[in-house]
């Protein structure tokens, strides 16, 4: 992995996917999180990452989006597991 | 102002908030913890949310009604651990005409649900808690467990 | 119970009476007394009735909205003089599930606004007074009058 | 008119309409008050009562009735004024 001094990309997890994970947040290395779906990949490899569903919702500096989108270095990229406030 | 708390909600507080001479109608809204949930017992739950995000949200949806409708709004949403019969959420909009009080108060809720980060875990009488999951047929994810 | 009273409705107390722990969802709508209407400044108003046809409509009401829905409902409106921002009518429907709540709460209120024998004389600032007709443009009687 | 022992028809009239009319209640023989239509012609002939509308609403022992209805001894009739409840 290169080492670089761009912030890093933070993830968090939520709820019920912070316990399929284990942690409630990571930061990756920008050149590993140029985008949701490479974050989602990460994700995916680690130990309980295979249950995660294939598109989770997903929001990135505080805002939803939809599919994929591009990160750039210190961005925080959020997985939200069905909502279930009100 | 906030639109989460972890202190008790009181409803009428929300009302006399949107309270104003000119607007003769308030519609409101209020959850309270139910004591059962798919057929099971619930004794209590708690709820968590992504909280910069959730205010960010909350504040936008409270907007858009009050753009959308001529309307004062206000809301709050709970967080932590509630017991059975307590206000997890409460929305309330005065106008000058119900209609639009009553639109704009719906708006809100449904928003509140669809777009706010915020999860809700339950404790059963039988000892397990599950993460509600409204999108699942039986209301809670598959993983249940023992806390 | 009664749901026409001479003395100040409190919203919070018809929340508390459709309460219970089964019933997670509780839509209300408050009418307070306006400080204009049809463009003139209101200072208050004498509400009326036909109290025993009232009282029966009313009770009609709240049944047929407690059996078109799975919800409890409360009602009650408020006769006599009343001041700006005074409650003048408040329907509270709680049940499991917000949009029967809802549903059964506007029911109330465009049902009590449609069949109830309630009349309205509204004083003005200058001097006048008038009987509210909304079936009228203006909003008020033809004839208005001096008290 | 025919003295009669069976109990009159009540009239009552309310807000506007008593204001109309100079009274809120009015003791009616039943043989002038066979129906709502009788009792709206005997109102429109006292003072005041031209400015009654065409179709005024109405309640008979305390429901709505709608057009014309018979009445017996002992009803209660009620023009009601347009309603502003609520």
């Amino acid at each position: 992995m290169t080492v670089t001094s761009e912030a890093p990309v933070r993830v968090r997890l939520f709820a019920r996917y912070a316990e399929l994970l284990g942690f409630e947040e990571l930061a990756l290395a920008p050149p590993t999180a140029k985008s949701v779906g490479a974050v989602l990949a990460h994700l995916r490899a680690l130990p309980g990452g295979d249950r995660l569903p294939d598109s989770p919702m997903v929001a990135v500096n505080l805002a939803h989006v939809r599919g994929d989108a591009s990160l750039a270095p210190g961005d925080e990229v959020a997985l939200l597991p069905p909502l279930a406030g009100g | 102002m906030t639109h989460l708390t972890r202190d008790p909600i009181e409803p009428s507080q929300l009302m006399a908030e949107v309270a104003a001479p000119e607007r003769g109608g308030t519609a409101a809204f209020v959850g309270t913890v139910r004591d059962h949930h798919g057929g099971r017992a619930v004794l209590g739950l708690e709820y968590s949310a992504y909280e910069p995000m959730a205010e960010r949200e909350a504040a936008a949806i409270v907007a858009e009604a009050g753009a959308r409708w001529p309307v004062a709004v206000a809301m709050r949403h709970r967080l932590g651990k509630l017991e059975i019969g307590e206000v997890a959420v409460a929305v309330a909009a005065a106008g000058g005409h119900r209609d639009e009080a009553f639109q704009a108060c719906r708006y809100v809720i449904e928003e509140v649900k669809r777009r706010v980060p915020i999860w809700k875990l339950e404790r059963y009488r039988d000892g397990t808690e599950a993460w509600v999951d409204p999108t699942r047929p039986g209301g809670v994810a598959s993983a249940e467990r023992a806390p």
